[in-house]
């Protein structure tokens, strides 16, 4: 009898569900290897069903995207308790991902933002039935937050031979260490298409924004002084935006070494300037602009801080 | 009337200059505030800036690094990267709202005993007028 | 902004130091230096209110620095040694000592320390001396000096504690631009030693014996006037002269003046402007030196 | 491998009264026992005594205990030893943390309350982090044999001879053109008045014909590299333009110069006398060979000098006007500083009137006015020919003032009496010494005071005002005028003299911040060298194989020169004997799985110790090369590189360990 497995997404944006997609004729072999239990983008499920099973009847729940609503928290929960597996799927589950950003702001400023003042409705009738608005938290949480993870899949989205490896792994009955990575615990430079062309004593003068200059093709992309985090991420993504020609902004996220992706990277990345004096060094990091867009734009809800603090 | 607010400060100091000019202080029984606790390293470049966020992270209301002066480092240029990183992540920093005063790089020579007391005592002085650093709360327990 | 110098006469100025005033501000007009007086100023709290009351002292002075601060000026030029000492003290208290810069902001309402202590409080010498110089003075020589020796006295507080308007031990800025303007000074042990001050009126033989032998000494080193930066030195050794000629049988008749006197006259500031008839002591040398005497151009080009 | 079950033991000392009297150590050890991994908590009196050190051998035995915190002092001051002991007990002597609660809260600290909550938060953070300790081993350094003495006063005078006599080679490099220093310039040595000459120079020709004795004059260090047992050091050897190999030191040179009048300012001689461009410093100068000063040569200025020296030097050719610089590169194991001193300049107490009065003079020219060899010939004349009838000598110049240098220079009290000796003996005048205390605390001191005092020697107690000529009294014309309050008569006192000698005191060569850097060593607040350890470790740096002489390190008399010289040397030689040294193992490694071959690291590291192995595509770690500051271990993006002793883990541990309960 074939594992039962369930798809579920949080706060994402769908590219992890495109993800699974991504397998092209792959796909058909998941479906034949698995089966399907729950999959809201897909396949016509209600959370009901869900809750009518018993607990751990699902071999693994894939849950992608992060936690930031009453309504995801609840779900999250739901979906522990059915399954036996939960895999963090994507940049958002396991670190926060591109959503996590919001944890600059508060529930309430987005809020005000989009709705004016007083904010949307929570509640509203229409004929008999009451319809409650989830609560938005204040916070962005990676999926380990709210509930207890066995596996993570890296990436925003995860490429597809990624996802293969994962999924090879994870039903071919010899189970990794819990906790575990999927994916190579080595930096992005190592599969680098251009790491040969890597300085021996790396030093920037300046520091240009992606926008601002041609990139030589052939060259280092970190040597040509654009920020490129791909000493500081985990391999696995096949180098894609290198060969795209845009510097790695860290959506594998950290080595297993490393405890905070975003405050690493940008302690590397200050080492290797050539200025000594302050105001020198200053001038030099005028042209990063956004410190934690930066070094946290996939992880801040997962970083030892966390979010901006609350006032 | 509550009691005063009593801030906690993780010290990185230094092997050769700061730590020895704290063990100065201690030999010249100069007097200063119990707040600071020191994490001895070789060199203020050994300070990853992990560390800096894990005690802010972890509760300290604030954080100081002590490294020998500008040409005098031990290992000839380390409290230089200890500069340059400082100086961006004070930029992050301000992103997070976190306020600059919180975090200070000091230059301390092993014969300058008396500056880890004016040091000390100013940032003491300081975190009690900013107020406690409050991480977000856990918003929920992870089973 | 103005570019101007504030100018704190304070009270002696105005009074027994007119003649100071005068030929300050004539000097400076010849060296087109625009002296502005502060509007409103007050009593600078010195001497006899500094040593009873130091904080209504500070207090006093501060409002004083407030505003030169409100008027626009960057420097304060303070003539009278008294004067420049206290703002000067008030500046560096406030500093030193954050108590008192509370209260002196309590006080004024107003006066953010730090404008207060941006101000830069200088004596006229040291003004001359950096801002013009003894080269400069040497060019703009109109009259040649035909007048004797000159014993240059800077009196105590202009140079201590606050060494910044020349050395604390041994100025001599007064000498080089006396001088520049081709008047020979002696060099005079006791330029920096007490005039008495005050005591003149209080413990006077006290104060009258150390007037004594600062003029002795200058005599004795065969000074045949005194140059001084102080209406209070001017004072004492000028107005009791006479009663230690008395006392002592020594014929002293010795002319008591103000650098800028001197400096006046030779850059060729009009003689009546220079306040030179107020001299008590030493008239008819002063009549002598000062009498009309044109440079020979060529001879200083 | 670490042990798998970590067994903690904590030992909190007492530290008699040192740390017990502000922090509750008893509470600490009883906290520390509900510490996680902790199986053994205890407290004594002095933990660094032997019986202290006992009781963490045998409970390593007895308790199986395989991780050992001590809270006491410093570790720069008793790391090594408790690391020792772990090893006798049969523990990798890396198992171990120190916790500082004496320099850093006892003594720091004065609330009993907080300062017992910090050291219970230190020991927290320390037995957490110990637990992930990993057994290390020492590497070994080998020593060179071969020590660079720098300075060639009677510091480095005696250490380079004690070495060479040991059979070790010795470079002594001295910056004058001859050896000697502030000793040769004296005439009589305090308390037993033997001449400085007697006992200096023979020492200084030792030097000149020591075969194990490389002796550099007119030279200085450049540059060093490397680290200890194996520092590289280049030598400016600046060019005096006569041939120290044929110079047959005749010196028919200096009398055929053109100047038959000397016109320049002697600088040996501070300027109490004159010598030609070319000349030698003093009579028994080492080595005995003249030196050209281009400065006032005419030769060198105009080239239209008939180099009539060049003549009289005839046959030998000794002399090449055409020197250059040369540099030498040495390898040495081992360095001894004895840079010496500089007297403080009198010009700077304006109101002793030095350089404003011809009669004023400063200690050190007088030394040479009294020396029988000296521009004078032993003449006490002042700069107005006269001989002095009453001489008066002002101490602690430039010592013990809030506006010049705190510190007592030590030497200057002994040596004005010396001076006031010699000057009554000389010149039969009346001498007053104004002085602020007395200071003889040394062996025959104290004795010769009272014989001073025989010998009706005026001391006045107060610190001088001011040396005028301002005259109050006839009886003053002409001379200068003492002002002083006399502290024990009770009034101010005004003492006429001929002449004035100023005891002016000794401070930091204008050069020691340069030389600091160049040997990677730290100064005190006044700016001598700062010594490892005050007490313990005197002559020692906290740069390994560097070692300190002489008044470098803090003013000193001749007689405690050259023990701290003897000392210093016997410290290079204990290194050199040993062979070699073993250093900590604090240094960085780079875990291979983890890097990518980013090649960050190399360029943090100053001293090229990562190398790149394409091969593998990944970074590796020299360890002799490596000094373990773990600059490239923060800079490292991928977690790759790790330091030995300051690990990732260990790190958060101590953080977390501080900061549990805040």
């Amino acid at each position: 009898m074939k594992p039962k497995a369930a798809f579920y997404w949080c706060a994402s944006c769908g590219g992890c569900e495109e993800a699974v997609l991504d397998l092209a004729e792959g796909v058909l072999d998941v479906v034949a290897a698995v089966d399907i239990v729950f999959w809201p983008v897909a396949l016509d499920f209600k959370a009901k069903d869900v809750e009518g099973m018993e607990d751990g009847a699902i071999d693994i729940s894939f849950v992608n995207g992060a936690v930031r609503t009453g309504h995801q928290l609840e779900m999250a929960r739901l979906l522990r308790r059915k399954s036996r597996l939960v895999v963090a799927f994507g940049a958002c589950a396991q670190l926060g991902g591109i959503p996590g950003l919001a944890n600059l702001t508060t529930a309430r400023e987005i809020l005000c933002e989009v709705y004016g003042e007083d904010g949307p409705r929570r509640e509203f009738r229409e004929n008999g039935h009451t319809l409650t608005l989830p609560e938005l938290f204040d916070s962005v949480y990676p999926l380990n937050r709210a509930i207890p993870v066995d596996y993570f899949v890296p990436g925003c989205p995860p490429s597809p031979k990624i996802v293969a490896d994962a999924l090879q792994t994870l039903l071919s009955g010899v189970l990794p260490e819990p906790g575990t990575v999927l994916a190579p615990d080595r930096a992005m430079c190592d599969e680098c298409p251009r790491r040969d062309s890597h300085p021996d004593e790396l030093q920037f003068d300046c520091f240009h924004r992606v926008q601002e200059r041609v990139l030589d093709t052939g060259a280092c992309i970190l040597a040509q002084g654009v920020p490129c985090l791909g000493p500081a991420t985990r391999a696995g993504c096949g180098a894609r935006c290198i060969s795209g020609n845009m510097p790695c902004t860290g959506c594998f996220g950290p080595t297993s070494h490393v405890r905070d992706y975003g405050a690493k990277a940008l302690c590397s990345i200050a080492s290797v300037i050539g200025a000594s004096d302050a105001d020198e060094i200053d001038r030099m990091f005028e042209n990063i602009v956004d410190p934690v867009g930066t070094f946290y734009r996939y992880s801040l809800p997962s970083s030892f801080l966390e979010r901006k603090r609350l006032e | 009337m509550p009691e005063e607010f009593e801030p906690k400060i993780v010290a990185f100091f230094c092997n050769w200059c700061t730590y020895l000019a704290a063990d100065l202080a201690g030999t010249s029984r100069i007097k200063y505030a119990p707040n600071a606790e020191v994490v001895r390293v070789m060199c203020s470049g050994r300070v990853d800036v992990q560390f800096v966020l894990k005690a802010f992270a972890k509760g300290a209301d604030g954080v100081l690094i002590g490294g020998c002066h500008p040409g005098d480092c031990h290992y000839q240029e380390g409290n230089y990267k200890a500069l340059r990183r400082y100086r961006l992540l004070q930029r992050l920093l301000r992103q997070m709202g976190i306020e600059e005063e919180r975090l200070r790089l000091e230059w301390i020579s092993a014969a300058e005993g008396d500056r880890v007391r004016v040091v000390i005592d100013e940032m003491v002085e300081t975190l009690r007028r900013l107020g406690p650093l409050h991480k977000s709360e856990a918003l929920m327990e992870v089973a | 902004m103005s570019g101007a110098y504030g100018y704190f006469p304070g009270c002696s100025l105005k009074g027994a130091g007119v003649a100071y005033e005068e030929s300050l501000l004539a000097l400076f007009r010849l060296l087109g230096l625009p002296l502005a007086e502060l509007e409103d100023w007050n009593c600078c709290g010195a001497t006899s209110y500094m040593s009873i009351d130091e904080r209504s002292a500070i207090l006093l002075s501060s409002r004083n620095l407030l505003l030169a601060h409100k008027a626009g000026y960057r420097d304060v030029v303070a003539p009278c040694s008294a004067c420049y000492l206290v703002l000067r003290k008030a500046q560096d208290y406030m500093e030193r000592y954050p108590r008192i810069g509370k209260e002196v902001h309590a006080a004024l309402g107003d006066g953010d320390l730090k404008v207060l202590n941006a101000i830069r409080v200088r004596h006229p010498l040291e003004v001359l001396y950096t801002d013009v110089g003894p080269g400069r003075i040497r060019q703009s020589l109109v009259r040649q000096w035909h007048g004797g020796r000159v014993a240059c006295y800077y009196g105590c507080q202009m140079v201590r504690p606050y060494a910044e308007a020349d050395r604390a031990h041994d100025p001599m800025r007064m000498d080089e631009l006396l001088r520049a303007a081709g008047v020979p000074t002696v060099d005079y042990s006791l330029k920096t030693k007490c005039c008495g001050g005050s005591l003149t009126g209080t413990t006077h033989e006290v104060g009258v014996r150390l007037n004594y032998a600062l003029l002795r000494e200058a005599a004795r080193k065969g000074a045949d006037a005194i140059a001084t930066v102080c209406p209070l030195c001017q004072y004492n050794l000028d107005a009791y002269q006479r009663e230690i000629r008395r006392a002592s049988h020594e014929p002293f008749d010795m002319p008591i003046l103000y650098f800028s006197q001197i400096l006046g006259w030779a850059l060729g500031a009009d003689t009546g402007a220079l306040g030179l008839r107020r001299a008590i002591s030493g008239r008819k040398t002063v009549q002598q030196w000062f009498s009309e005497r044109r440079v020979e151009k060529e001879a200083y080009a | 491998m670490p042990e798998r079950i970590v067994r903690i033991g904590v030992y909190t000392c007492h530290c008699g009264s040192n740390i017990a009297a502000t922090v509750d150590v008893k509470a600490v050890a009883e906290f520390a026992a509900t510490l996680p991994n902790v199986v053994l908590s205890r407290d004594y009196k002095y933990m660094c005594s032997d019986p202290g050190q006992d009781l963490i051998r045998q409970d390593i035995r007895s308790h199986a205990l395989n991780r050992i915190v001590v809270a006491s002092c410093s570790p720069h001051l008793h790391e090594h030893t408790f690391r020792t002991a772990l090893k006798v007990g049969g523990l990798n002597p890396f198992y171990f943390h120190m916790v500082n609660i004496r320099e850093q809260a006892s003594w720091v600290h004065e609330n009993r309350v907080q300062a017992t909550r910090k050291a219970k938060d230190l020991v927290r953070a320390a037995v957490r982090r110990v637990a992930f300790h990993e057994p290390l081993k020492r590497g070994r350094v080998a020593i060179h044999p071969d020590v660079l003495v720098l300075g060639g006063g009677i510091a480095g005078i005696h250490a380079a001879l004690t070495l060479a006599n040991a059979g070790k080679h010795v470079y002594l490099v001295e910056k004058e053109p001859t050896i000697g220093g502030h000793m040769a310039k004296f005439d009589k040595t305090f308390p037993t008045l033997d001449c400085a000459a007697c006992i200096l120079t023979p020492k200084m020709s030792a030097v000149r014909s020591h075969p194990n004795i490389t002796l550099w004059t007119y030279s200085e260090v450049v540059k060093v590299d490397g680290y200890v047992g194996n520092y590289k050091v280049k030598v400016l050897r600046h060019p005096r333009y006569i041939d120290e190999d044929l110079c047959a030191g005749c010196l028919d040179c200096l009398e055929a110069c053109v100047y038959k009048q000397a016109k320049v300012p002697d600088a040996f001689n501070l300027g109490l006398s004159k010598r030609r461009p070319i000349y030698i410093p003093f009579p028994q100068a080492v080595p005995q060979v003249p030196v050209i000063d281009p400065e006032t040569c005419i030769q060198f200025k105009s080239g239209k000098c008939k180099t009539t020296c060049v003549d009289a030097c005839g046959e030998r050719h000794a002399i090449n006007l055409h020197a250059e610089p040369q540099a030498h590169e040495i390898e040495v194991g081992t360095v001894i500083l004895a840079t010496g001193f500089q007297t403080f300049d009198a010009a700077r107490v304006p109101y002793y009137g030095y350089g404003r009065y011809g009669n004023v003079y400063t200690a050190l020219e007088v030394e040479r006015l009294v020396n029988a060899s000296g521009p004078t010939a032993g003449q006490v004349v002042m700069r107005d020919g006269r001989t002095p009838q009453t001489v008066g000598i002002v101490h602690c110049v430039g010592s013990r003032d809030e506006n010049t240098h705190r510190w007592c220079s030590r030497v200057c009290c002994m040596y004005s009496l010396k001076l006031a000796h010699l000057i009554k003996e000389h010149t039969g005048a009346e001498v007053f010494d104004f002085y602020i205390d007395i200071r003889t605390p040394g062996k025959g001191f104290e004795e010769f005071y009272q014989k001073l005092l025989n010998e009706r020697v005026h001391f006045v107690r107060g610190r001088v005002a001011e040396v005028t000529d301002w005259v109050l009294d006839p009886s003053e014309e002409g001379r200068l005028v003492i002002r002083v309050e006399d502290t024990l008569a009770g009034f101010v006192r005004r003492i006429p003299v001929d002449m004035v000698v100023l005891a002016t005191g000794l401070e930091p060569r204008a050069d020691a911040p340069e030389i600091r850097r160049l040997f990677n060593i730290s100064c005190a607040g006044e700016g001598f060298f700062l010594e490892r350890h005050p007490k313990l470790a005197p002559v020692n740096t906290f740069t390994d194989g560097v070692f300190l002489a002489g008044c470098c390190q803090s003013p000193k008399d001749i007689p405690d020169t050259v023990a701290q010289a003897g000392a210093a040397a016997a410290e290079a030689l204990a290194l050199i004997d040993a062979g070699y040294i073993e250093t900590e193992p604090n240094t960085a490694h780079v875990e291979e799985s983890l890097c990518c071959g980013c090649k960050t690291c190399m360029s943090m590291c100053p001293y090229h110790a990562v190398s790149f192995l394409p091969e593998i595509y990944k970074s590796r770690v020299n360890e002799v090369l490596c000094k373990g500051c773990g600059t490239c271990v923060a800079a490292c993006p991928s977690g790759a590189m790790r330091q030995n002793l300051f690990e990732d883990d260990e790190i958060f541990a101590e953080i977390e360990g501080i900061l549990t309960n805040a």
